[in-house]
C-alpha cells in the first residue's frame, strides 16, 4: 500500500469566511492516520501552482473511508482546492508525519487553537473523546463569524473556552489572553496547540513557567514533504543543544518547550 | 527486443540514464515508501561536506512561477557519519550511490575526496563547485575556469572513484568552464546547478528566504538548462549528465538530444515521487517507438539533425 | 490624497513609474485598441538599428513553462524609417517615448545615438547592449565590462538624449558590470535581457527555434530578474528599470522593493495587453493602502528592512 | 468597443476524433467578423500554459451574438479548452487579422480544407454562399471518422469533393490529388485554401501554374497576435522582393503566389 493515492472529491462546503470543509474518498489514510498528521495535496495537474500545499487532517471517518480537510483560502493553491468539485480527482500523499504524543486515557488535558489551527485538533479532540480524556478546549478566532470547529468541540463533550479578537463572541482577547484567566490548563496532563506563531509561542511560555508538558503543531513552507529535501527546517533545543529538526518528517508537532520561538 | 538504457557516467555503469539530483532524495531511504530506488540507474544523494552543516536560517523554501527558490545551505550531518550511518544501505542497493561532495577551501574537497575513496556502496562524486546557497564551497568556485579546474584536480589527485563536477549556470561562458574542468581531469560534468534568484515578501517588503537569495529549480530553468548541456557538449568530449526543471520523459529527451548521456530528476521529486521511474519508462517508451534500439545513439541527436 | 507616482528615470520624468519593455509592444500603435498608451509612465518601443534588418528565421517562438522563448532577432525597419514614420506619432503622445537601439559596431551605437538626437518625439534611448538573439551588437558587448563600458561612452559622446544602458542576465557578475556602465556615464540602467535558453523538438529531433537558442523571457524568469535588481541596487547609485516576468502590481512591487525606481511589462502584454493599465493602478491601490505617499520612498526599501 | 471581452461558453461537443467544436455568447466578435480572421484565446488563468492560443472563427451567428470554433486537441491549450464546461468564461481577443479578399458576387470559387484547416473555410463558404457563388469544396482527411464540416458545406450548397489519405471515404489521396483530376477550379475566379503546409504548397504551385489566383491562411506561433512582437513572420515574396510579413496582422491570409513555401 502505498503513500500517494488519488482521492475522489466527495463535497466542498464554505463554513466560515475564505474557509471551506472538504471531504476525500481516502480509506487508506483514514484507516491509518493519527491526530496531527498530514497530507501532502497536488492543488493543480498544470506547472503553476508547482509544488504541493501541506493540509492537516481535519477528521477522518474510518467505515465510511473518509478523509475531511478544513482550509482556509490565501493563495492560489488552496483557492483551487476550494474550487473543485464533487468527483474531481484530487492526488494526496499521506499520511505524513508525526502526530500528537497521546495522553494515558483518561487524563485531564487542554487544547489551544488559533483560528485555522483548530482543523487538526478536532480529530485529535475525537481520538482524545474515545479515550475518555476530560477536554477543556481554548477556542480563538478573530471573531464570531471566523470561529472554527466551536460545535464539533461541544459534541465530543469538551469544554469549549472561546476569545475573540473583538469580543464578538466569549473573551475579548487573545487564547493566551483568556488562558491567563483560566487556571484550569494548569493542573493538566499536557496541552497542545495549533495556530498562529505568537499565540503558541507566549502559551509555550506560560505552560514552561508553570511546568505543564504542551505540544505544539508548526508550519513551515515545505518541499518534499516527507524529509528529503530540508526546506521546513525548524529549531529545536534538545538538552540544550539547538539543531533543525524536520517540520514534515520530525514533526509537525514539537513539544512546546523545544520550540526555539523566534 | 528491449531496447538497451544502459549508460556509462565516467566509468559509473548505470542501468539506465535516469538519477536524481542531489539535494531533492535525501540519503534514497526518505523516497524508499515510494518506489524501488533499485530501478533507477542512479542515485545522488545531498551534498555532504567534511563536518556536518546546520545550513541557512528559514524561510529556506519559496515557490515561484513553474518553480521553486531553495537556500537550504548544505546543512548535513558530515562525511563520518554517512559513511558509519548511510554507507552500508547504500552497499545494499543494486543501484549505484554517487555522493554530492562541498568544501569550503579546495583542501577539503581533496580531503572529503579522500575520506570517501573506497567506502563500500559509494560509486562515484558529484563535486559541487555551483551551490549559490553557501559563502565558501559554493558557486565561488564554479564561477571561475581556473578555480573550477584547480577543485577538480584536487579531488582527482585525491580518490580513485570517478569525479562528476557539476557546473553553475551563473556563469557568462559555462562551456569555458567545462573545458578547463575537463582538462584538469573530470570523468564526467553535471549541470545545471540552481540558477540565482530572489523573491520579495512585498507585505513585510523584505527578501521572502531568510538568506535573501537562494537557487531557482524546476521546470522554469529548463530553457536554460538545455541550453547549457548544448552548448557544453560542443565544447567537452567526457559525458554529461542533464538536469533541471526534468517532469516527464520528453523533458528528459530534450537532455539527451542536446547531448546529455544521463539526466536527473530533481524538483519533479517533490511534486511526484515516483517521477524518475516514470521518466524511465518514457524513454523506453520512446525508443521503441522510434524503433531506436541503444540510448546512446539518441545521446548529442539534435546536433547532427 | 493620491500618492505621488512620478519618477524620473536619468532625466526622463514619467508621471508613473511602468513602462513596455522593448520588443513587446511593437510602436506604441499596435496596442491602441486596447489601452491607451498614455497613461503609462512611458513606452519602450521595438529594437531599432542604423539599417533594417530581416531578424531571424522563424519558428521564432516557443512556449516554455511559465516562459517563452523568442528569437525575432531585432527585426526592424531602421532608424530613418523610425524618423520618418513613427517619430510625428510619438511627438503627438504624451507618454514618453523611448527608443531601443542596438549595433553591430561600437561605431554604429554612436551613430544611431547621434541621428536620434534631437528627433521629436523621443525622450531617451534605452541602449541594448543583451540581446542573445543576434552575432552581433548584442549580447556580446554586454558580457563584458570593458565592451559596455566602451558602447556607454560612445553613446553618450553622440547624444544629447538620456541613456539608459540594459544589462543581460547571462554574466556571471552582473554587478560588475553595472558598476562599469555606471562609470562610463549611464544616466540609468535597465534589466533584466532575456535569460538564454532553448527547447527541443524531441518528435523532429532538432531545436524548436530556426535560430536554436532565444531568449526566455516571463513569469519564469523573475526571480532571477529579482535578485539582479537587488544586486546592481547595491552596486550603483544611477536608477534602475526592473523587467523580467511582470504581470501583475505584485510583481512590480518585487522589483521596486529590491532597488528599481521604474518597471516595464513585457511578456505580459501578450497574455493581457492591459497588464501595464492594471499595474499602475496595482501600485497606486499599495500605496494607498500602505499609507505611502511617495513611489519613490519604496525604491529599495527590502534593503533597509 | 474594445477587442479583449470575456464570453461564456455556451457549449462544447466532440464531433470527431480530438475534435471538438465550441460556441462563445460574443456578440461583438459575431458583428465584426469577416472570414479568415481568428481569435486569440486564453486557455487558462493560470501561468501554465501561460500564453494565448490563436484559433480561427469558424462559424458566426450575428443575430444571437454566437461565436463558433472547431478546433483539434493537440497540446496543453486546446485540452483545457476541451475541458470548458457551460457556463465557463473564457477571455478572447478578437476579430485579429485580415481575413479572405471576397471574390465578385456570384463568382465561381473553389475551397481547399485539409483535416482541420477546414475550421474558417466554413465561415468562408457560408459568406460566399449569401453572394450566390458558385463554391466547389475539395475537402481532405485522415480518414472518414475524422472528415469535418462535409455535412455543412453541403447544407450550403456547396459543391463537395471528398478524399481521403485511406480511401475510406471519396478518392483515395489528397486534396492536390483530387484536384490534379478535377479540373474545375482551374475556372473559378479564386481558390481558397487552408490546411497543412505541403498541401498548401502543392496547390499553390498547381494554380501558379494554371495562372489561377488563390490565397492560403498560414500558421505560425504567435505570441502578441496583434503584430507587436514579430514572432509570427512568415516569408512574402511581392515583386521579386522577400520579406518578413506577420501572419497575426498581415495575414494570416496571404495570396498562395506570394507565399515563400519552404
Ligand atoms: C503541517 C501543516 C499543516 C497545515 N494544515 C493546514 C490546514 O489544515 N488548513 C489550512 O488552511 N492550512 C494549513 N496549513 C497551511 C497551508 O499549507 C497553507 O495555507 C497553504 O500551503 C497555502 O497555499 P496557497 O497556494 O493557498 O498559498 P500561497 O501563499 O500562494 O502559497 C505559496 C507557497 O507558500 C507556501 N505556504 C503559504 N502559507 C503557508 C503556511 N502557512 N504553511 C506552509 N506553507 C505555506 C505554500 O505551500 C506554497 O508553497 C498547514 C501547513 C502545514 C505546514
Ligand atoms: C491563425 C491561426 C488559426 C488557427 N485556427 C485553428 C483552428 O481553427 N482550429 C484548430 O484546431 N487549430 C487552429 N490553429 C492552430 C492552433 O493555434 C494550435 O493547435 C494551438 O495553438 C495548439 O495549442 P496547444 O496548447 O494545444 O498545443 P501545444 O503544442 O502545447 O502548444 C505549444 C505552443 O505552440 C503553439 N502552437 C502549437 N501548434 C500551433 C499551430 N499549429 N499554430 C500556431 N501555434 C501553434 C501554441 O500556440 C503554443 O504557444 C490556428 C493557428 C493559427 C496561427
Ligand atoms: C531543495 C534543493 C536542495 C538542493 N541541494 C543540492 C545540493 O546539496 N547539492 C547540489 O549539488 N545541488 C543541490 N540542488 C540542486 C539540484 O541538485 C539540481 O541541480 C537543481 O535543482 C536543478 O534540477 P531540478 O530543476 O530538476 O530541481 C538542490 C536543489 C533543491 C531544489
Ligand atoms: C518577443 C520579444 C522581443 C524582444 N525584443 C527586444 C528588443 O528588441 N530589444 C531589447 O532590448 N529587448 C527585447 N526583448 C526583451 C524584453 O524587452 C525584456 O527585457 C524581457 O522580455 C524580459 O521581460 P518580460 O519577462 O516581462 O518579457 C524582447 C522580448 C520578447 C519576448
Ligand atoms: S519539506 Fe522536504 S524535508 Fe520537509
Ligand atoms: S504574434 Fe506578435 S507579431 Fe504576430
Amino acid at each position: 500500500m502505498s503513500k500517494i493515492m488519488d482521492a475522489k472529491v466527495l463535497g466542498v462546503y464554505p463554513v466560515a469566511p475564505a474557509t471551506y470543509y472538504m471531504e476525500l474518498e481516502a480509506p487508506d489514510i483514514a484507516r491509518l492516520a493519527v491526530p496531527g498528521q498530514f497530507v501532502h495535496v497536488r492543488c493543480s495537474d498544470s506547472q503553476d501552482p508547482l509544488l504541493r500545499r501541506p493540509i492537516s487532517i481535519h477528521m477522518v471517518s474510518r467505515p465510511k473511508g473518509v478523509l475531511a480537510l478544513l482550509f482556509r483560502v490565501v493563495g492560489k493553491g488552496t483557492e483551487l482546492l476550494a474550487q473543485s468539485k464533487v468527483g474531481d480527482i484530487i492526488n494526496l500523499m499521506g499520511p505524513l508525519g508525526k502526530g500528537f504524543t497521546m495522553p494515558l486515557p483518561g487524563s485531564r488535558v487542554a487544547v489551544a487553537a488559533g483560528g485555522i489551527g483548530a482543523a487538526p485538533l478536532v480529530f485529535l479532540v475525537q481520538e482524545l473523546a474515545h479515550m475518555k480524556c476530560q477536554v477543556t478546549v481554548y477556542l480563538g478566532a478573530k471573531d464570531k463569524k471566523s470561529l472554527l470547529c466551536d460545535g464539533q468541540f461541544e459534541q465530543m463533550e469538551a469544554e469549549v473556552v472561546i476569545a475573540t479578537d473583538d469580543g464578538s463572541l466569549g473573551y475579548k482577547g487573545t487564547v493566551p489572553g483568556v488562558m491567563s484567566k483560566h487556571a484550569d490548563w494548569k493542573r493538566t496532563a499536557i496541552t497542545y496547540m495549533c495556530g498562529p506563531k505568537p499565540m503558541m509561542r507566549d502559551i509555550a511560555s506560560m505552560l514552561a513557567e508553570a511546568d505543564v508538558p504542551g505540544e505544539a503543531s508548526l508550519e513551515e513552507h515545505m518541499g518534499c514533504g516527507i524529509g528529503a529535501c530540508l526546506s521546513c527546517a525548524t529549531k529545536i533545543s534538545h538538552h540544550g543543544e539547538v539543531t533543525n529538526k524536520r517540520v514534515c518528517a520530525d514533526g509537525p508537532v514539537f513539544p512546546s518547550w523545544q520550540v526555539v520561538w523566534e | 527486443m528491449r531496447p538497451n538504457l544502459q549508460v556509462n557516467i565516467g566509468g559509473i555503469i548505470m542501468k539506465n540514464p535516469v538519477t536524481t539530483a542531489s539535494g531533492t532524495f535525501g540519503f534514497g531511504p526518505e523516497y524508499s515508501p515510494y518506489l524501488d530506488i533499485n530501478k533507477l540507474g542512479a542515485i545522488v544523494v545531498k551534498g555532504t561536506t567534511l563536518e556536518p552543516r546546520e545550513g541557512n536560517i528559514t524561510p529556506r523554501m519559496a515557490e515561484t512561477p513553474a518553480g521553486m527558490l531553495n537556500s537550504i545551505g548544505l546543512q548535513n550531518p558530515g562525511a563520518d557519519y554517512l559513511i558509519e550511518k548511510y554507507s552500508p544501505y547504500f552497499a545494499g542497493l543494486t543501484t549505484k550511490v554517487i555522493v554530492n561532495i562541498s568544501g569550503n577551501t579546495v583542501e577539503e574537497y581533496a580531503k572529503l575526496a579522500a575520506k570517501l575513496d573506497g567506502v563500500p556502496g559509494i560509486a562515484g562524486l558529484e563535486v559541487n563547485i555551483s551551490c549559490p546557497n553557501v559563502k565558501m564551497g559554493g558557486m565561488a568556485f564554479g564561477a571561475d575556469a581556473t578555480s573550477a579546474a584547480e577543485v577538480t584536480r584536487a579531488v582527482k589527485g585525491s580518490t580513485n572513484l570517478p569525479a562528476i563536477v557539476k557546473l553553475s549556470p551563473n556563469v557568462t561562458d559555462i562551456a569555458g568552464i567545462a573545458r578547463a574542468v575537463e582538462g584538469a581531469g573530470a570523468d564526467a560534468l553535471s549541470l545545471i546547478n540552481t540558477l540565482l534568484g530572489m523573491s520579495i515578501d512585498i507585505h513585510r517588503r523584505k527578501p521572502v528566504l531568510g538568506n535573501i537569495m537562494g537557487g531557482l529549480s524546476g521546470p522554469a530553468v529548463k530553457p536554460v538548462a538545455v541550453r547549457s548541456v548544448w552548448q557544453v557538449y560542443q565544447a567537452v568530449k567526457i559525458p554529461l549528465v542533464g538536469m533541471g526543471g526534468i517532469v516527464t520523459a520528453q523533458d528528459a529527451l530534450e537532455f539527451i538530444l542536446a547531448g546529455a548521456t544521463a539526466v536527473a530528476v530533481g524538483t519533479a521529486n517533490f511534486i511526484n515521487p515516483l517521477a524518475t521511474l516514470e521518466v524511465v519508462q518514457g524513454i523506453e517508451d520512446y525508443l521503441i517507438k522510434q524503433g531506436i534500439s541503444d540510448i546512446t545513439e539518441l545521446v548529442g541527436a539534435a546536433h547532427r539533425s
